[in-house]
């Protein structure tokens, strides 16, 4: 593996998406070379009250120009000290991390996400190339749709007030319309995981998960963000896998959630 | 020049190690930088079986802090030896086991397994906050810090350094016990319990209700709990608690302690152990100190 | 909606009061607020006669803190009487008198030179790190808290809050002592003894050599040490260490503090009290909550 | 006075006067029609780890343009955050504060400046109307001097390598140059103004000394920032007085340096 550095990543653009969501582009070529889909990056605050990074995933790579996009919902004092980011200012990050999704041999996925788990779906989504079925749930209003298209992708959506597509869940959504795959790829809150794990399970389809936890390192040294699986695990001898080097992303039959 | 300091008759290359349960075995970390820039690496706490830790959410932000209840997950002392000891033996630098366990034997188990390795030192965690017997209750009795250290003493074939907990009233008085009890060395501090509360779900935000308290927000405290351990005893003081820079790092070493500790710095930069090497160093060559020694204990009024 | 709360008789309009030694005698602030926003001011510690306090440097920064060692300077009852308290008079807020002593004697002449005073209570400290005699030293020994109490107690027309001190290993048991001398209230944290050393100098950044640490930095352990006390005792609890912002006083309020004091906080906000107080208004109008009690020590698992 | 208030001032011009000196104006119309020379303003940090205030003495006013001038060395954490401010970027401030000099029956002056204690002389040189001489220490390369020419004033200068003027102190400059005033004003390090107190003292020249001192609130309430005093203090009760609320300057008969 690479030699893991810190470093010092540009600005190159910054703008909202919504209300509150904001899309950032980083300038680093070795980053963005390195990259995969499913894979995420620690932001390090620039306030010194702020000691851990933030994990983001990689929502996309410009790989030509070396950049990084992040998608980010500005949600507390971090997440909000990197909106008012501009152009030409710089922010420390280690990336990539994590493992990334299995995709190579799907042939026909249904790519699902919810909230700000539908973003490191669209790197997933340009590079998957077979039929890809993309479900996206809001709570009303939906966003980013274009990007997952613009991929190439069928998309569907489920909104929690049915303002656009099915009136309720991403799960919902697929049983309205019957979707089957042969490899699921989910991100979102716990409740829709959970969800797809049991859907997946009945359907008996492979799912693939990523796991959001609490992390201090986000390098797999701290042990802070553990999930539990069913397994003693091969690193740790007991019944846990760590979320920042193990995954973010897992098979869903390998996590208790 | 010379950086190097001797602790407990264990040459360091240069004073600074990384905090038990910040620097895993050091793997993660060697992707960063090498190894061998560090006086030593000290390991996650290791016990006798394998440990599951505590639930979820382990650690939160505080400000310039942070709070862990992590419950010294680890993967027991066998697998310690066979996969971790050889990986950090490939590394010039002292290896420094902490040792946890939640009775006296299971302690002197962990020992007794690990004398006839090349570890080079057990560090003794009788302060952690966050598992139910066991860590933190030993480190706050007098007594028992004294029973531990002897029994310790009695089992080990390596020098001991007992990690104190900050969760006292009279610091040196647990710095004397350790004495007492025939420690080689002294290592403080372990973290402060704490308690942070979501009040939005009106719950605690840790699984665990408290956490630890480490980081630069402590710095203060352990600046002075290390002058004044160091000032109760004559064996050598390992200091540690918020240490970011070699600023930090010299901070406790004027204030008394023979060797500093990097912890909760390294998740903020996975850099900050080798960092704080090279600073001091970079000071030493500055203010030209021939010597580290001339620095240890050195601030007056 | 009810924001008021009592304590000890006493009732507050709303759970918010200033930390002693923050605020003066409340002047300095009453340019930047109307001081009837508060539940109550507390004042800066008053003893029998003038202090002159310690040698400067008496303050300095820290990560995420700040660490003081002001020695309790104080132009003395007499002054405080005929100057401080009718000036405090004015305002429709309750008046809690910090009072110092070095010894017994000293703590029993202020209260009884203000039993007669419209002060509405008086908060004995006996947890200050920065003065050779008395002070914390009367904070740190479980007998001599329950002792001390209760001599205030007979002297005191008003209710007493102890004001305990967090440089102890339980600070529950200090919480009971207080109880059983028959304390009216408590309240916490004190200052936590720190050291900071100017390394180019190589002396302590204070004249002093320590000083007491407060701010955000400490809160985590504050919180903690305010939910143990509240947990140990039914007298009401004032919770301090660290507030900034209402969810920080919140965070004390679930924990089991019936009110909350703002200090340090004021010199980054001179108007951090009154926010604190506006704040929890907010967010009990947010969240529906009808009375304050509703939220005292509402956090669970 | 005046109800207090903690401002958001706006940065309108920031420039670097030397290596480590910049200029700072910020807009604020109601503190710059209050502040007189000498006074201060309490400069607050954004980064959420300093949260004490930075005294910084006031150095000039444009009261038609609503703004203050600060000139700031950057020494550490807090001077280096406000030395990356860029315009239309806000601070926090609270000014005037202190007490400032007494300068109204002046009809000549002789101002002494070492360091970064030039900065407040600048507002006093403007404002004084009689004849004003100002002495100016430097270690090496003297930076200002101009502003205070244009001020009206004649200006000598002393360095310590002799460089520029009189190799030596501003007391040695002083007695070099037989200089006389009824009024000496001073800022800058301590042996300088013990320097100058003797001076004074000497010759019978009424000497206004502005202070430093280390300060948590900067109002007056904390106690942190006293300096000793021959007499009792009509506030304190003990020997000593605030240099943040009675000061920085002081009379140099009323305080022991
Ligand atoms: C692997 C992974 C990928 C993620 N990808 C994205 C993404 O692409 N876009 C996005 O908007 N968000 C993403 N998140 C969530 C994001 O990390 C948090 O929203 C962010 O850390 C909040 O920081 P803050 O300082 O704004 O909030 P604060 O609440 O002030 O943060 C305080 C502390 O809690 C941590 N924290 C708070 N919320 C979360 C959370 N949900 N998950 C993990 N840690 C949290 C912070 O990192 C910080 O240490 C991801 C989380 C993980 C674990
Ligand atoms: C009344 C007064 C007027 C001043 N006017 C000016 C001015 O016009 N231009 C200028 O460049 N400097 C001035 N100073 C000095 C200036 O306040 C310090 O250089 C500055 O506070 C350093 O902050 P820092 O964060 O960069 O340094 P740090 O060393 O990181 O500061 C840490 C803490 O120490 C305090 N501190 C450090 N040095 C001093 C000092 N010399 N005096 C008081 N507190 C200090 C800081 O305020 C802060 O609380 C003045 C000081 C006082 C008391
Ligand atoms: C995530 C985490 C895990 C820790 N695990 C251990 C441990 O296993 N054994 C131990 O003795 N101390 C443990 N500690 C305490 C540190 O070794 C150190 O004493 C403390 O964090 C203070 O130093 P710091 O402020 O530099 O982090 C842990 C600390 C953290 C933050
Ligand atoms: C400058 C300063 C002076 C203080 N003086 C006193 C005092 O006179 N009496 C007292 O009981 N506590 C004193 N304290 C302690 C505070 O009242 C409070 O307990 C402590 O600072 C923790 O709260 P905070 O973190 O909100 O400041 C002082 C604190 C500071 C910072
Ligand atoms: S965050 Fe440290 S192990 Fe995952
Ligand atoms: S700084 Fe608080 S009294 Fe001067």
């Amino acid at each position: 593996m690479a030699r893991k550095v810190k470093y010092t990543a540009k600005v190159s653009e910054i703008s909202w998406i919504t209300e509150d969501v904001f899309s950032l582009w980083l300038e680093n070529k070795d980053a963005a070379a390195e990259a995969m889909p499913g894979q995420f990056a620690e932001l390090y605050c620039n306030d010194k009250s702020r000691l851990l990074p933030r994990p983001i995933s990689i929502c996309d790579v410009d790989e030509e120009n070396g950049r990084i996009r992040f998608c980010i919902r500005a949600v507390g004092a971090g997440t909000n000290e990197f909106s008012a980011l501009k152009v030409g200012d710089t922010v420390k990050m280690v990336a990539p991390l994590g493992n990334g999704f299995k995709y190579k041999d799907c042939k026909n996925a249904l790519i699902v996400g919810g909230g700000v788990g539908i973003f490191p779906l669209l790197l997933l989504t340009k590079k998957l190339t077979g039929k890809k079925t993309v479900v996206l749930g809001y709570r009303t209003e939906p966003f980013f749709v274009d990007e997952f298209k613009n991929a190439g992708a069928e998309v569907l959506i489920a909104t929690d007030d049915g303002s656009v597509g099915t009136k309720g869940t991403v799960i919902d959504c697929i049983k309205e319309n019957s979707l089957t795959a042969d490899s699921i790829f989910a991100c979102g809150p716990m409740p829709m995981l959970r969800g797809l794990k049991a859907f997946g399970e009945e359907k008996e389809i492979n799912t693939q998960l990523s796991l959001e936890e609490r992390m201090a390192c986000g390098l797999g040294a701290c042990l802070g963000c553990v999930v539990k699986t069913p397994d003693i695990d091969g690193h740790s001898y007991v019944n846990n896998k760590r979320v920042c080097k193990d995954g973010p992303v897992f098979e869903a039959s390998q996590v208790i959630i | 020049m010379n950086t190097s300091v001797n602790i407990a008759g264990v040459e360091w290359k240069n004073p600074v190690t990384t905090s038990s349960g910040t620097f895993g075995s050091g793997e993660e970390y060697s992707d960063f930088f090498d190894l061998s820039e560090l006086g030593a690496v000290t390991t996650k706490g290791v016990a006798r079986v394998a440990w599951p830790g505590n639930d979820t959410p382990r650690v939160c932000e505080t400000p310039s802090g942070m709070m862990n209840a992590i419950g010294l997950q680890n993967p027991g002392v066998d697998v310690f030896k066979e996969r971790d000891l050889p990986f950090l033996s490939k590394f010039d630098t002292k290896i420094i086991v902490n040792v946890c366990g939640h009775t006296i034997e299971e302690y002197e188990e962990v020992v007794e397994k690990l004398n006839d390795t090349n570890a080079d030192m057990f560090e003794i965690n009788i302060s952690c906050p966050n598992v139910q017997s066991g860590g933190m209750a030993f480190g706050q009795d007098r007594d028992m810090v004294e029973i531990i250290t002897q029994s310790m003493k009695k089992r080990s074939k390596k020098p001991i350094i007992m990690k104190l907990s900050p969760n006292v009233g009279d610091i040196a008085d647990m710095a004397r016990a350790a004495e007492a009890g025939g420690a080689d060395a002294i290592s403080l501090v372990n973290t402060f319990l704490a308690m942070k509360i979501d009040i939005n779900r009106r719950k605690f935000a840790l699984a665990n209700r408290t956490g630890g308290l480490s980081g630069p927000a402590i710095r203060p405290i352990a600046v002075r709990m290390v002058y004044d351990a160091a000032h109760a005893v004559k064996i050598p003081v390992i200091g540690m608690g918020g240490i970011q820079t070699s600023e930090d790092a010299l901070e406790f070493i004027m204030a008394g302690a023979t060797a500093v500790s990097v912890g909760t710095a390294t998740f903020s930069n996975p850099l900050a152990a080798r960092d704080v090497a090279v600073g001091i160093k970079n000071f030493m060559v500055k203010n030209k100190v021939e010597d580290i020694k001339e620095l240890i204990g050195c601030v007056s009024q």
